[in-house]
């Protein structure tokens, strides 16, 4: 394949939106305008007469690849069984329990300055969190702490794993 | 690589000591230490007086080799007739970690080589992720690890400024895990016997832990101990919650 | 193109990351696994024949789609985004960590000779290393290992895909 062609392919690959001919013509100035649309036809052409995974297609006045549309039934499935993500709330909801625990809630909100209920449900859904027990005062709160799956997720044989804060602190300091 | 050197490339005094032994075209297993240390010396008060800072590191190999010079001067074992243990080289250990420290740039040249993700190759959506640095911040990736929890906990920390709070006592933790491990086993068997409990604890310490974790547990009334008679089989039972 | 090859193509072209074996299989239960692995090796052929602006490779124990390095200059260009770089110090830290692993900082401290604090706490924001553990020694200090990003960004198999320590040896005194 010859390079500015190569080149096109590989700017429209790793562009997250449609790419327009404009900004390719921004990256090879010395190629025609004329000359990048004929290529990009090419390269369609190629995609569709290959008959792949995905396609080269003109969208929103750009340029980009996208799955076959036969195809959404596998790709929805696979996407599905991804892992989730920690959301930085959850993240630090967690960070407060792991450290502090038996954790109360309105202690966990305290530490945060914030209300923490969505994240430790999340937490609790997730089973990285769980009840402990109910603390030995008036109206007797619930107390949280961390749990096994805890553990496994974050690769740590016990609690006493974790970090402490002064050897946090160490590298925050050195830094 | 040409060396001009200017001294900020320096990465740190073993990188200096190889840059000396280079330059002087030294066979690294015969270094003459007077020659070198002088070089060496030099080579630290000319960073002093363009008010580099030194490290400490810096000053501490000048120490070392100042001290394997003096040893060298001393007679060699061999002339040393009552010397009745060999004595090593002194520049060996030296010698070794140079050695070492070598092969470790050597190999930190070789990974800076290879074709680097978002440096000379690019994933689907690359300009995707330069945006998420920005206005993604709220997410954290897929990847968990433990230093994003203690960096999540000390950042929180750092804003309240309690000095008090720094301290995370592990006798606490230690104990916290046992009363999780106690619930654990119960929920899976409902009902065990105090022995059962406490057996299969490796040493003391954790046998006191546990004992202190079912004390706690009673307290809050998390789990229930009764017995059958005055020597009879203590057992302990989940309380469930109505 | 048969339909379970083109598939593949589509779930490795919509991932994030690497992806592996094992999870194509959980999307296509009913092909065999050397069977995917025989298409995945097709595609990378295929790929690699085309000399189109984009390759797939093995990259962290998965399959990804990635530009051809010598497009980089094009790449950067378009994307406009500066190329992350690595200190010389935190790549030092780096390889020792790599060949090390599961190392103390005290110990990369001594291989290196300078007190490597800051590159390391760098390496961990950058998710190029992990904590793995502590040590079972008095003091239980903190072990330092690379991630999966870490062969990802490297643009490796798998930690084997290294030259060993001795090989570096060699080349060095060969130079």
């Amino acid at each position: 394949m010859e390079d500015s062609k190569a080149i096109i392919e590989a700017i429209i690959f790793t562009s997250e939106g449609p790419v327009q001919v404009d900004k390719i013509k921004e990256v090879l100035p010395d190629v025609e305008k004329d000359e990048i649309s004929r290529l990009l036809k090419e390269l369609m052409e190629e995609y569709e007469k290959r008959g792949g995974g995905f396609l080269l297609l003109e969208v929103a006045g750009g340029f980009q690849f996208r799955t076959r549309a036969d195809f959404s039934y596998w790709i929805n499935k696979f996407l599905k069984g991804r892992p989730a993500i920690l959301s930085r709330a959850a993240m630090e909801t967690l960070a407060v329990i792991a450290y502090k625990q038996p954790v109360l809630k309105s202690e966990i909100d305290r530490f945060r300055g914030v209300d923490s209920g969505s994240s430790l449900k999340g937490l609790l859904e997730r089973k990285l969190v769980r009840i402990m027990g109910r603390k030995d005062v008036p109206g007797r709160p619930i107390m949280y702490g961390t749990t096994k799956k805890f553990l496994e997720v974050f690769n740590l044989k016990d609690l006493s794993e974790l970090p402490t804060l002064k050897e946090l602190k160490d590298l925050h300091e050195e830094a | 690589m040409g060396y001009e050197v200017k001294l900020e490339i320096f990465e740190g005094p073993l990188d200096l000591l190889l840059h000396l032994i280079k330059k002087n075209e030294i066979n690294i297993y015969d270094i003459p230490i007077t020659l070198i240390t002088e070089q060496y010396l030099s080579h630290i008060e000319m960073m002093k007086s363009l008010n580099l800072d030194v490290a400490g590191e810096y000053l501490v190999l000048a120490a070392t080799l100042i001290h394997i010079k003096s040893k060298m001067l001393l007679p060699s074992p061999e002339e040393n007739l009552e010397g009745e243990e060999y004595e090593a080289d002194p520049r060996s250990e030296l010698v070794m970690q140079l050695l070492e420290y070598e092969v470790f740039k050597e190999a930190a040249t070789q990974l800076g080589q290879r074709p680097l993700l978002e440096r000379d190759v690019f994933k689907r959506g690359s300009s995707a992720e330069e945006k998420n640095v920005d206005e993604g911040k709220d997410e954290i990736d897929v990847d968990l690890n433990v230093f994003d929890l203690v960096e999540a906990f000390y950042r929180i920390i750092s804003t309240l400024d309690k000095t008090e709070l720094m301290e995370i006592d592990m006798e606490k933790m230690s104990l916290t895990e046992k009363i999780n491990e106690i619930m654990d086993r119960l929920a899976e068997k409902k009902k065990m016997t105090f022995a059962e409990l406490l057996g299969g604890q490796l040493n003391k310490r954790m046998i006191l832990y546990t004992f202190l974790a079912i004390l706690e547990l009673m307290r809050l009334r998390m789990i229930r101990v009764y017995q059958a008679g005055s020597f009879g089989v203590i057992r302990v039972a989940l309380v469930m919650e109505k």
